[in-house]
């Protein structure tokens, strides 16, 4: 589904990302960590078509990626909310603007999952951060792209609600798999939720190895057989 | 506490005009006291009234035409560095031309009627509009701009559902800014060829040297601008209740 | 500066009464003539923008001589109790007049009914028209007045929004210029109102309580300069022109040639500038008459210095 | 291209205006046609750049002067909510004076040297200035102002380090409407009682109805503003180079 | 040091917080977890005297909290960078502000630390979230306050930056012991740095229970107790 060779990203003097390599197949799960700084975002942004690569090609979908599609889904890092929205206005926007008509419902339905119950006509800056987080977990969930793009969507949550979302996301992928590239911090996440993880070296961002998660799903946290591949993890960080 | 500060002000501000006239003995004929003006205006309050309202209406049409045609002109500018760089400049120049002298051309064309009243205010009140529009659509935090681009958004709903009310703030400092201006420019456009309006009341008492006269129907031309301005800026706050006014 | 050997000069701010056309040249000629050089004054020379605005900076000290319309004068100071004086009138005979173009159907003043005019409020012009629409036989209730702005005049007669402006008589060649062709119709006030007239030298009291020889120097010099003006029209574009370059020296000529008449008119024996009392009570009353003031409210002593009027 | 675009914009409405003035036979009293206009320049080019500089240095001095006292006057108006209420109205009421009608007024105070020229100017710039301004440093972000807040930081460093830099892109937006309101401030000023400048010019060609005179000396005051501006739109880049103008 | 008695807050009808007693003391190093919204972001704000509690009493060094103080630093929950100021100047702000003179040395020795070094010229937009965060980090250590309250210093960051900076900041409280009290989702994070441990209920935020933390210092993440704390306020989390 998505395809980089040999891509790079430079900007002006910083060296972010260097001949990335990657295949993600049509419903894969593939995790991306790596130290803070690294590139995993600038990664994002690149198959998200909102940059454009100093170097290499990407293709989704078999065709290359000139500018941002609409059967793409973005979650950035930060909650990037409208001020002037209230929740539910927030989480609807996707739908306003690919004319995807009704989804009130669903949008309820989310944010009732997300435990925003009774927020709905907030104004973000009346919620906390990880609330804010949240609202924008909701509206990526709102479409339902071929390819999905998160950049640490549960960084601001706490152990719970990060593991009753993350045990969410995967029932979702499990019912309806998607190719998903997730951006995290957390080892434990990404072994949950993966089919394979891409870890990534400190600047320039390169490929330092891509390990395959060959579990059963579903998975739960701190099942054993995920604590070793998190122990590998750890220890692939430590030294890339 | 809220009007009382306001009138304080204002009364402050008539008291020390009041003393300046006794203590350096100023000619009325320069600057009459706040009694002659009070005066002035109580032996003529129906027709200066009326000629605030003619006034009132033709800054009000214009202003609301300058709204109507300077906010697409700015999503026009913001949209298309081309549309800037050829249109700006000359937007720049327009607004340099004094509207007192141009305002004979557009009597001529326009005719003695309101519409050149309402074209002058246009003039005088397009640029702010235009400019603060521009600039506050412009000035949209890119992680915003970023979010649009990656859901593939039309040009117009990047305008219409990010970039207007992002700017909305900003858009009524240019529309504060030539909401004063509007009522100017109604007068200006009356100095040169009407029988009617606070400009009219102004000329005739300029040629009879009845400054007292002058001063009330310009103390009229303040206390609508004033009412104009908080008009606007009450209209603001129903409107945008997100940022901190 | 003085040359040396002369009583160093003094300095004297004058306002002219609009611009620096050749109405106001004189004072430019009185200046490159050497006239003020002469009784020692140092001048000079701001334009004014009309008669009220003169009058306000000559009262406020911000002046010590200006130029301004003499019936403006009066009217003024009747409403205003403004502490000016007439030292001397410029013209014998009011310049006002009613400009139109040929062809608009205006040649006389009894084709003015039903027409539209346009002026600025409160001109000589507008004031005095039913003064001399009474002496033409007309009804003024007929005649339409439409209100503009000076510099808009030449303009709107020129496209046809208005049959007739209030003008100056000298601003013939003006008109006739700016109307590409056309001839212009004049309709002068002083033909049928011959007492008035037209602008005045004015000083303010204090000024001339307490400096009156500096006043008669000034005023002496000023009129020298006029009477020179008059006489050698063709002398006076090209002096303006040295001074202001904007102006067309041959229009300005034309309008000193046009203006002469005005100042010294052929049945005229007095000196140039003269101002009589028995001619301003005359004046009050055709004012108090027309409606422009108030009965009683003006006596020519108050606002003419007769004793230093030129004798 | 970067130049070549406003050139083109320059030329399309020269073009237009020298085609309506043969098509619609204008009169050229009215409005001349460029070639006019031009050769109306070209007949004192000496003297009109001389009046051009006069008009330019009024202008600008009157609009710094705008820039150091409007500055301060926001910063008062931001830190007191009973200033606020008391002087804004007042300021609203004196920007909506217009200013034609006052300048003999202003001369008859400051005389017919420059100060009364650069106060006009003041009257006309001052007030885009402070409402900017101060809309600007109310609208900092609020978790900006708690990271001060929490660092118990003086008044004058809230202003200084934080809001002032904030509101910055938003001042210049008011700048920039003020230059161009700047000069026609120092017009309005040359119409009464000055013998230099371009708007003596103009107020001398409109007497003698010398349009082209008239439009020369416009054009010499729009390619005034229009310099002005982009100096200005130079400075905000050099100055605020965080802010995506 | 820090005393809560009965402290409560409302925001116009969310009821953020219900009768907090806490005192914190001298050397005391008190975390705070509990679910989003919960109220740990309103508690620090509170303690800062950046808001005034609906009910109750909050005293630091002995006198009732109305404004803030110069001998408290916070570290905000976002990192609130200025956005015209480079890195280095960012970090130099409070010393500007309290007047602290010359520490451009001691920012260069933080940055470096923090993994910024030669980033110290760059603007904040030019950085990652995560280094964002981390300018955000050096700029509330130049400080030398008597407390600190850091609100989830570490959430954007990875794993081993998250360990390296915290294990830095448990020297620190070592080195010169302060009154902390630290917000954060990290279980793990909590209990290494911890003295006690407050577990806050949902919303309203009230104190659920108070887990002391008697383990000698320095201590190391992957120390079998400290999991052994970890898995009893995870339990406690779930119960809360
Ligand atoms: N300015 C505000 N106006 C209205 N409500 C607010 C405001 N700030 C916070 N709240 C509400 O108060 C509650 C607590 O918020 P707070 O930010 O303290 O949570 P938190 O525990 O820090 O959450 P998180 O872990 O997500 O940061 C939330 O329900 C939020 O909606
Ligand atoms: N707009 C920009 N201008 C200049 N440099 C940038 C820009 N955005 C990112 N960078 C640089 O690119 C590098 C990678 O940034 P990126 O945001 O991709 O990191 P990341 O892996 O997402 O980090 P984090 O985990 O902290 O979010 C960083 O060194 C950063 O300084
Ligand atoms: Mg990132
Ligand atoms: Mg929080």
């Amino acid at each position: 589904m998505i395809t980089l060779s040999g891509v790079s990203h430079s900007f002006g003097g910083v060296h972010a990302l260097d001949g990335i390599d990657l295949e993600v197949g049509e419903h894969e799960f593939v995790a991306v960590i790596g130290r803070s700084g690294c590139g995993k975002s600038t990664l994002l942004r690149l198959v998200a078509g909102l940059l454009t690569p100093s170097r290499g090609r990407i293709l989704v979908a078999g065709s290359p990626v000139t500018r941002p599609r609409r059967d793409v889904s973005v979650m950035f890092q930060r909650p990037a909310l409208l001020p002037w929205r209230t929740v539910l206005a927030n989480v609807l926007l996707p739908t306003e603007i690919l004319g995807l008509g009704d989804h009130r419902d669903r949008a309820h339905e989310l944010l009732e999952l997300a435990g925003l119950g009774g927020f709905e006509k907030r104004l973000p800056h009346e919620l906390s951060g990880g609330m804010q987080q949240r609202v924008s977990l909701c509206r990526s969930l709102i479409q339902s792209p071929q390819v999905m793009l998160m950049d640490e969507p549960f960084s601001a949550l706490d152990a719970i609600t990060r593991t009753e979302l993350s045990e969410e996301l995967q029932r979702v992928q499990l019912a309806r798999p998607r190719a998903v590239v997730f951006v995290t911090h957390s080892i434990d996440e990404a072994v949950l939720l993966a089919d394979r993880i891409v870890v990534l070296s400190p600047r320039p961002g390169r490929i330092h190895r891509v390990v395959e998660v060959d579990l059963p799903r579903p998975r739960a946290l701190g099942q054993v057989e995920l604590d070793e591949v998190s122990r590998e993890l750890r220890g692939l960080l430590v030294t890339a | 506490m809220r009007t009382a500060l306001p009138v304080l002000g204002l009364l402050a501000i008539i008291g020390l005009w009041w003393l300046a006239t006794i203590v350096f003995g100023i000619e009325p004929l320069l600057v009459p006291s706040p009694a002659d003006v009070v005066a002035s205006f109580l032996e003529l309050p129906g027709y200066l009234l009326e000629q605030a309202l003619i006034t009132l209406w033709e800054a009000v049409s214009g202003f609301g035409l300058s709204i109507v045609i300077g906010v697409p002109l700015a999503l026009l500018i913001v949209g298309s560095r081309v549309l800037e760089r050829m249109f700006y400049p000359l937007l720049v120049a327009l607004n340099a031309v004094p509207k007192v002298a141009i305002a004979p051309i557009v009597v001529v064309w326009f005719g003695f009627g309101i519409s050149s009243k309402v074209l002058m205010v246009v003039l005088v009140c397009i640029f702010p509009i235009v400019i603060s529009t521009a600039s506050g659509m412009k000035s949209t935090p890119s992680e915003l701009v970023e979010l649009f681009r990656s859901l593939d958004a039309t040009r117009t709903h990047e305008f219409f559902k990010l970039r207007l009310w992002h700017a909305l703030p900003q858009i009524f400092v240019g529309l504060k800014v030539s909401i004063t201006l509007a009522v100017i420019g109604a007068v200006i456009g009356e100095f040169v060829g009407a029988d009617a309006g606070l400009g009219y009341v102004i000329t005739v008492s300029g040629g009879s040297a009845d400054t007292s006269l002058a001063f009330a129907a310009m103390a009229l031309l303040a206390i609508i601008s004033v009412a104009l301005f908080y008009g606007l800026t009450w209209v603001e706050r129903k409107l945008v209740p997100w940022a901190e006014v | 500066a003085a040359p040396a050997g002369q009583k160093a000069s003094q300095k004297v701010n004058y306002l002219t009464s609009f611009g620096t056309f050749g109405r106001d040249a004189y004072v430019y000629v009185a200046k490159e003539k050497g006239f003020f050089d002469e009784a020692g004054l140092d001048v000079t020379i701001t334009p004014g923008t009309g008669s009220v605005d003169v009058l306000k900076l000559v009262s406020a000290g911000r002046a010590d001589f200006g130029v301004a319309d003499f019936t403006a004068t009066a009217i003024t100071t009747a409403k205003e109790k403004m502490p000016v004086t007439v030292l001397a009138a410029i013209q014998q005979r009011s310049l006002a007049a009613i400009v139109a173009l040929e062809g608009n159907g205006i040649s006389k003043p009894a084709d003015l009914e039903g027409k539209k005019i346009g002026d600025q409020p409160g001109s000589t012009n507008q004031v005095m028209f039913p003064v001399y629409a009474k002496a033409a036989g007309i009804d003024p209730a007929k005649v339409q007045f439409v209100p503009s702005a000076p510099p808009a005049l030449p303009q709107l007669l020129a496209a046809g929004q208005v049959d007739g402006i209030g003008q100056f008589v000298v601003g013939k060649p003006l008109i006739e210029a700016a109307a590409k062709g056309k001839k212009a119709v004049v309709l002068p006030y002083g033909d049928l109102v011959p007492d008035l007239y037209g602008n005045a030298l004015v000083s303010s009291k204090d000024f001339v309580q307490n400096k009156p020889e500096l006043a008669r120097t000034f005023m002496t010099a000023l009129l020298k300069g006029l009477e020179y003006s008059i006489e050698h029209p063709d002398e006076v574009g090209p002096i303006l022109k040295k001074y202001q370059p904007t102006q067309d020296a041959d229009v300005a000529s034309a309008e000193v040639g046009l203006m002469a008449p005005y100042v010294k008119p052929s049945d005229y024996s007095g000196r140039v500038g003269g101002v009589t009392e028995a001619r301003v009570s005359k004046i009050v009353g055709t004012l108090v008459e027309a409606g422009a003031i108030p009965a009683g409210s003006l006596a020519p002593t108050d606002f003419v210095s007769f004793g230093s009027s030129p004798k």
